[in-house]
């Protein structure tokens, strides 16, 4: 018991470094494009890895707290990729350092304009 | 020890909390404020589930879980209104 | 009980993320920018909603506050002006 | 000058609230809240004692919320109403994902209301947060596309015939109980933490949720189709 209790608190613990390091990377990432990587898919891992830590914790909980990884596992793609789509559609800029941006010709590949 | 792991994981969590804000304030157009408002979210979520854990009622994970639908609809819509599709 | 020790450290931390994205609401101009603030300001007061034993209100707060209210003050910005103007 | 008069006031404020936040925080229960923590279980066998209080104690009030809430979204739907003979303007449509998205967690989403107003009396939330997680199903979908038919006859039938229970459902209670929303002898009370117990308190929340959302549902469908028509108008 004791050990499951301190895996369990670690994991946790190992989520919420990610979620931090997911809130870094939006104050430090120069675009937005940039910050939304880090702010999403850190804090996705960081937000599952916590709810694992507690369902470690508490096993009778882990049906529950599946339901919300799930949950989350589902939405958040879906709400990044509609604010990602959106700001490159009205035109929030590149940062200076992009190399390349492919987004136009898959548009046009696509017949999207 | 546990304990302590857990203390340092919520303390670490609302630390996150706190650099979202400052993305918040500072993040030019309101694009980059519903990304921040977006993660304020994913972080708070689990602070939620910790505190039902700490205090021991698993019907606390039910406002863990209104929050998370209700604030994806609110990013989802921020984007659709950025995208004049509202 | 002193007011003080009610809240360890991870609640001062959400208070503050209160009291800053509320100034924000308040202060800003875009008013996009403000329905943002808003809204976050109601993710947060939730969170302490719940940690005051307060779960029914934390759930009507965020559905309330946080969902369908953000949702209305958009689409009622979209059909005003989305920059308030200075006062003449 | 306004700034240092808005400071200062500010500084007044903060102060006072500073010495009263005890007060307001006190450490034991009033008269009422001692009645209701120390009679709500035996009144209504409800587990969640905030729901016996919503819906029993002051149930009297929660129909006056409702019908708050109601007279403000007609008022809403009156004064936005669709005109006819406007040029409307095209929206863009949303992308695949979000679409499929929508359709895929629009059932989940309303099934979780339901669960949360059905339960009311068990766990914390009940009509009001149930009907907003109802409405934000709806608004999914809406937010996918904006011109998703809503079947606004079986909306507005829904939302007058939970009101009409809700009423009924007090008319009981004055007949069998004695009094207006009475929780006796209408229902058998049953047992304490059952999802079939606390007697008429999970039907009138199951009203109150089936109205709220399909309010909310209908005024998000006409604010959304307000804005389009003004701006081009």
């Amino acid at each position: 018991m004791g050990a499951q209790q301190i895996i369990g608190a670690a994991v946790t613990l190992l989520g919420t470094a990610f979620l931090f390091l997911g809130a870094l990377g939006i104050v430090r990432m120069p675009d937005l494009y940039n910050r939304m990587q880090a702010g999403t898919k850190a804090t996705t891992l960081g937000n599952l890895l916590t709810l694992l830590g507690l369902g470690i914790l508490q096993p009778a909980w882990l049906v529950k707290l599946a339901l919300i990884a799930l949950f989350v596992l589902v939405t958040n793609p879906i709400s990044s990729h509609a604010l990602a789509r959106a700001a490159y559609r009205s035109g929030v800029p590149l940062a200076d350092v992009t190399v390349r941006d492919e987004y136009p010709e898959a548009l046009q590949e696509h017949g999207e304009a | 020890m546990v304990d302590l792991l857990l203390d340092l994981a919520l303390s670490l969590a609302a630390g996150a909390a706190l650099l979202a804000v400052y993305r918040l304030l500072m993040g030019p157009g309101a694009a980059s404020r519903a990304v921040a408002m977006d993660v304020l979210s994913l972080i708070i979520m689990p602070m939620m589930a910790g505190y039902a854990l700490y205090s021991g009622r698993m019907i606390y994970l039910d406002v863990a879980l209104v929050y998370g639908i209700l604030s994806f609809l609110g990013v989802t819509s921020l984007a659709r209104y950025a995208d004049k599709g509202v | 009980m002193d007011i003080v020790t009610l809240f360890n450290l991870e609640d001062l931390l959400i208070c503050a993320v209160i009291l800053v994205a509320a100034l924000g609401a308040v202060l800003h101009r875009n008013l996009l920018a403000a329905v943002v603030f808003a809204g976050v300001v109601s993710l947060a007061v939730s969170y302490l909603f719940l940690r005051l034993s307060a779960p029914d209100v934390a759930m009507t707060e965020a559905a309330i506050g946080a969902g369908i209210t953000t949702v209305i003050f958009l689409i009622a910005v979209r059909r005003t002006e989305e920059v308030e103007r200075e006062e003449p | 000058m306004k700034q240092i008069v808005a400071v200062v006031a500010l500084a007044t404020l903060a102060i006072l609230l500073w010495q009263l936040a005890p007060i307001a925080m006190p450490s034991g229960l009033g008269v009422v809240a001692q009645h209701y923590a120390e009679h709500g279980v035996q009144d209504n066998r409800g587990a969640n004692l905030v729901t016996s209080v919503v819906v029993n104690y002051r149930g009297f009030d929660t129909l006056g919320e409702v019908t708050v809430l109601f007279l403000s979204v007609s008022g809403a739907a009156f004064v936005l109403r669709r005109r006819t003979g406007l040029e409307v303007h095209e929206p863009r449509r949303a992308s695949e994902i979000v679409r499929t998205g929508a359709r895929l967690l629009f059932a989940p989403i309303v099934l979780f209301g339901t669960y949360i107003f059905v339960h009311g009396h068990l766990t914390p939330g009940g009509g009001f947060q149930g009907g907003a997680v109802v409405a934000s199903g709806v608004l999914l979908l809406l937010l996918a596309n904006k011109d998703h038919p809503l079947p606004h006859g079986f909306l507005s039938w829904t939302e007058s015939l939970s009101g009409l229970g809700f009423v009924a459902a007090g008319l009981a209670g004055l007949w069998a109980g004695g009094s207006f929303l009475a929780n006796r002898g209408i229902l058998p009370l049953g047992t304490w933490n059952q999802l079939f117990s606390a007697g008429v308190i999970p039907v009138i929340y199951t009203f109150v949720g089936l109205k709220v959302g399909s309010e909310l549902a209908t005024l998000l469908d006409v604010m959304m189709h307000a804005a389009d028509e003004e701006v081009h108008q």
